[in-house]
């Protein structure tokens, strides 16, 4: 009898120990961002896709020595390069990236020795059409200098 | 519900649960024999998420192969790229510069919390309770804004390498994590409150869905389904890998083996885990992270290597079979779900279908991981 | 210890003139086509595992009796595919949940061309679903198991990917 | 005669317009509530404070197509939904708002709304059965027996007030309870009598209409992460739409009533001005711990649901009629 009892009064006890709980919760500040309103500021570290990081005269620091593309274990890298006449390096030509298949590993930038690619800072991605992630690196890098 | 029920086999009606339920988190099929509410039988359906992740292995190298093992479990990611880049170190003798090894801990234990914690939030709502949910993202949200200022990912992190990390971690990483771990003691004390000591709560688990050791035994259930059994086996304590042995640390074990007992063991080990990471802070030494000399690319001597790792839901391992080649010949990921889940068709005949489902969260199932 | 015990239960199953040496084996030619029948010590440190068993398919059963009557649980079941030596290999993962750690690897071998082997679910339930997924991804026949069909795989799924001449 | 018809036709206007602003109000009530609760600001997009979201939904859902699923009971399908809302709508026209705010007093009003509150049950055994859902027919059974097991303490609990009013008059027991809040049912001492048990009596009333109208913690019926949506799996558009206000304008009722019967009607606490406005906030502070206990607790399973009932709820009501049935004997 006296566990009936004590069961009924520790449980509704445990209960108002809940409700208090969340009414205390009901009146502190909120912790959402309210997205297309405000957002966060991305980490410095934050791996988006990646790109070209240019030169000093505005070139892409790229050998075109296909490392990436070899590292990349997706296959989503395609870089095409050509010797210019008279040129002993090799120029880059194309830089493609099927970003539907990148995940996002970063075996790429680990793998270039010359410091030719990062991360970018994209996250604000989206679309209908699987094209519209076909990303010519070089076309970005380009744009992004004017 | 102690009293064994007699069942009609004859009155008996199929109930398929899932691929699309609520309960199932994700893609898992279960096909019920209901006699009424009660389960007369069931047979789970796996594979809706199969990527065959073990044939991908075959087809490239021991580096490329890193991003798959974040998308097997991607709740708790990290602990399973340490299982195979120990595996692979193991193999190849690479040596880990000490810093390297500690951050790992502490990342590993980091995203154990954040893995208990949806996990807690998803059970949690699975018996109906949906606040605590977002309390419990509340909380993982820290951790995950810690863990992509160093990773850069928030889930997918893909920060170990073979012989050392991605990159260092930085001052602002440790006093964050400091201050996570003083408000995530302030928040378990909130949900020991609000949630285990809810009579609701208790009624639910108490005594529903009893694993016994045998069960474990049969099907091989590890981490907390084990614990929740009595069975103190801790893939970290049984074969200290790592820098864990310089750690002080308990393994929560419970002796009644139902659904409480496994909620017990995750609450406390988040507990514990906390404790990890603190420890780790202190003596974490200074050095790199990467060892000066690193092969450019790694070829394993030929046989097979296992290795086991204690992940969020028990122990994951990873075998490689090597033939000497820059891929391995045989991979084979010994998922800790897929032995938990198995146990559930034997275990939860004669239950009604709301304390089945109670069970089945009580699990802490990761469907991709099952899948592979 | 538990790994004298089982070393010891384990070795009788073998003919005396089968028992091999207690020198560790030479793991670095595992592709032999007579791949050597017995007990071996192995170096967890390196390997990971302390025992590795070899045996023919005839002996499985009662060697994995062994093992579960000495509170060994099941890890995971798979295969390999040893194409040159035209076999298919069937692995077996025990682990102990004491502190007396012993980590044990059954090993056994079937024809490539008509892969059976005896089920091991009358031993351990939780075998089932390892064994339909290695029934999966090699097409290994576990004879007696009460329910052999696609687990991971389609339904209708009738080729085994992890073949090394699967080509997709 | 036809004055009073009239009068009943403009109430039951005048209730379907209340039922239906208050239903629809309470979802955002409920969401805002909900989002306060776990730290978010809940819907906030459609106009101040989200205060559009109501018609806005309403709209979604009148423009989405009725689909009637292959194989139903049509006519029990098509029914149960209107059945749900129905006696909501009905019993509003009995509920005193103040002293002269009411649509019909019926001096056995408490006998009416019971009457008409038990059809809700029905309507969710014919929405739930006629769906041709496993899910749905589960639900449905559960919600029945819930419904069976929670009117019993509860109507237990009524006839205590009634006994102590000595009327089933609504207004009568309201006007019973006048005079400032030590006068209310809820307090032990009653008329001289001392019946220690009455604020239990409250609790048991509270609990048993947050059970009779489907709410969290004893939401079994609908048991969204077991039974997928429950009794309304299969509605679609208004369909589901009219189970979501019956649900709503049912939880309206239930906090009247418990205002009426433990709470002092409109009466002011302390003696002043009493009014349609103290019963306004008097339902709502109810509506608000409705709200509150469904965003904190987990949910019950059938079985510790009937055992509450049948072990805990039944026994003590039935104590506290019989004591207070002695009380008011002897005093």
């Amino acid at each position: 009898m006296f566990r009936y009892f004590n069961d009924i009064f520790s449980g509704l006890w445990s209960l108002f120990v809940g409700m208090g709980i969340t009414f205390q919760e009901f009146f502190k500040p909120k912790i959402t961002v309210h997205y297309p309103h405000e957002s966060i500021k991305m980490t410095a570290r934050y791996r988006g896709h990646i790109e070209l990081i240019p030169g000093e005269d505005g070139q892409p620091l790229c050998v075109v020595c296909g490392m990436c593309e070899k590292a990349c274990p997706s296959n989503c890298i395609s870089i095409g390069g050509e010797k210019p006449e008279g040129s002993k390096k090799k120029v880059l030509t194309s830089y493609r990236l099927d970003f539907t298949t990148c995940s996002l590993c970063g075996s790429c930038v680990d793998s270039c020795n010359f410091g030719a690619v990062r991360f970018s800072r994209e996250y604000n991605l989206a679309s209908t059409r699987k094209e519209d992630y076909h990303y010519d690196l070089l076309k970005r890098l380009e744009e992004s200098k004017q | 519900m102690s009293e064994p029920i007699v069942l009609q086999p004859d009155e008996t009606f199929i109930l398929n649960v899932g691929p699309q339920h609520p309960a199932t988190h994700g893609v898992l099929r279960v096909k019920m024999t209901m006699d009424g509410e009660f389960i007369y039988n069931a047979e789970t359906v796996i594979g809706y998420i199969h990527r065959m992740h073990e044939k991908m292995a075959e087809n490239r190298t021991y580096a490329q192969y890193m991003p798959n093992l974040s998308r097997l479990d991607y709740l708790s990611a990290m602990a399973y790229c340490h299982g195979y880049v120990l595996a692979v170190e193991k193999a190849a003798s690479i040596e880990v510069p000490e810093r390297a090894e500690y951050i790992r801990a502490i990342t590993v234990e980091m995203n154990r919390i954040s893995s208990h914690l949806v996990w807690f939030g998803a059970f949690v709502m699975d018996l109906g309770g949906f606040s605590p949910l977002m309390y419990a993202f509340d909380d993982r949200e820290q951790i995950l804004d810690l863990l992509e200022a160093v990773t850069g990912s928030r889930l997918t992190y893909c920060y170990f390498r073979f012989g050392g990390l991605y990159n260092d971690v930085d001052d602002d990483f440790i006093e964050g994590t400091r201050r996570f771990i003083k408000r995530m003691r302030k928040s378990l004390k909130m949900y020991h409150k609000l949630v285990t000591t809810n009579v609701i709560l208790m009624k639910r688990l108490i005594g529903i869905g009893p694993v016994s050791v045998d069960l474990c035994q049969r099907y091989g259930a590890t981490g907390p389904v084990a614990r929740g059994s009595g069975i103190n086996y801790d893939v970290r304590r049984n074969e200290p890998y790592s820098v864990y042995p310089e750690f002080d640390f308990d393994i929560p074990v419970y002796n009644e083996g139902d659904s409480f007992a496994r909620y017990k063991v995750r609450m406390e080990e988040m507990e514990q885990s906390l404790r990890i990471i603190e420890q780790g802070l202190d003596k974490l030494p200074d050095g790199p992270v990467n060892p000066e000399k690193k092969p450019k690319t790694i070829k394993l001597p030929a046989g097979d290597y296992y290795t086991a790792v204690e992940a969020g839901r028990g122990s994951f391992g990873i075998r490689i079979v090597s033939d000497g080649d820059k891929s391995p010949y045989r991979l084979k990921l010994r998922s800790p779900t897929y032995s938990n889940m198995h146990l559930f068709d034997e275990a939860c005949r004669g239950m009604l279908i709301a304390d089945a489902l109670a069970f089945m969260g009580s699990l802490d199932l990761v469907i991709p991981e099952m899948d592979r | 210890m538990i790994i004298e015990t089982v070393k010891d239960k384990l070795r009788d199953l073998f003919p005396a003139a089968a028992e091999p040496a207690v020198t560790e084996h030479q793991a670095e030619k595992p592709e032999t086509a007579e791949a050597e029948i017995g007990v071996f010590d192995c170096s967890y440190a390196k390997r990971g595992y302390h025992l590795d068993v070899r045996l023919a398919p005839d002996q499985l059963l009662s060697a994995v009796g062994i093992l579960f009557d000495h509170g060994f649980f099941i890890e995971s079941i798979t295969g390999v595919d040893w194409i040159k030596d035209g076999q298919l290999e069937a692995v077996y993962d025990f682990c102990r949940y004491d502190f007396d750690l012993c980590r044990i690897v059954v090993r056994t071998r079937t024809p490539r061309a008509n892969p059976i082997l005896p089920t091991i679910t009358g031993i351990y339930s939780g075998a089932s679903w390892h064994e339909r997924e290695t029934h999966d991804f090699f097409g290994i026949v576990f004879e007696g198991h009460p329910h052999l069909i696609p687990l991971l795989l389609p339904e209708d799924a009738d080729f085994h990917p992890l073949l090394k001449d699967f080509k997709a | 005669m036809s004055l009073t018809l009239l009068n009943v036709l403009a109430a039951v206007i005048i209730a379907i317009a209340f039922v239906a602003a208050n239903a629809a109000y309470l979802v955002w009530a409920e969401r805002k509530g909900a989002g306060f609760i776990q730290r978010r600001p809940g819907p906030t997009e459609n106009g101040p404070w989200g205060l559009l979201q109501p018609p806005v939904d309403g709209i979604k859902l009148m423009t989405k197509q009725l689909l009637i699923p292959g194989g139903v009971d049509k006519i029990i399908f098509v029914i149960a939904p209107v059945l749900a809302m129905f006696p909501s709508i009905v019993s509003f026209v009995t509920i005193p708002f103040s002293d002269t705010i009411v649509a019909h007093n019926i001096n056995i009003g408490l006998l009416m709304i019971f009457v008409f509150g038990s059809m809700s049950a029905m309507a969710l055994l014919m929405g739930g059965w006629s769906s041709r859902n496993k899910y749905s027919m589960i639900s449905s059974v559960r919600a029945v027996s819930q419904a069976v097991a929670y009117e019993i303490p509860m109507l237990i609990t009524a006839i205590t007030v009634v006994m102590i009013a000595g009327s089933l008059d609504l207004m009568e027991i309201v006007h019973k309870q006048s005079g400032g809040f030590w006068h209310w049912n809820i307090w032990p001492f009653q008329k001289g009598l001392f019946n220690i048990l009455m604020p239990a009596s409250f609790l048991i009333f509270f609990i048993c209409s947050l059970a009779e109208t489907n709410r969290a913690p004893f939401d079994l019926g609908e048991a969204e992460s077991e039974l997928v949506a429950g009794y309304h799996t299969e509605y679609s558009s208004m369909g589901f739409g009219l189970f979501f206000m019956g649900e709503y304008a049912n939880i309206v009722i239930g906090a009247c009533l418990t205002t009426i019967l433990f709470l002092g009607g409109w009466d002011c606490p302390f003696g002043l001005l009493p009014g349609v406005w103290w019963f306004i906030v008097k339902i709502y502070i109810l509506i608000f711990t409705f709200i509150w206990i469904r965003w904190t607790f987990p949910r019950t399973t059938i079985y510790s649901l009937l055992n509450l009932s049948w072990k805990v709820l039944i026994p003590i009501s039935l104590f506290n009629l019989l004591l207070t049935a002695g009380l008011l004997k002897v005093f």
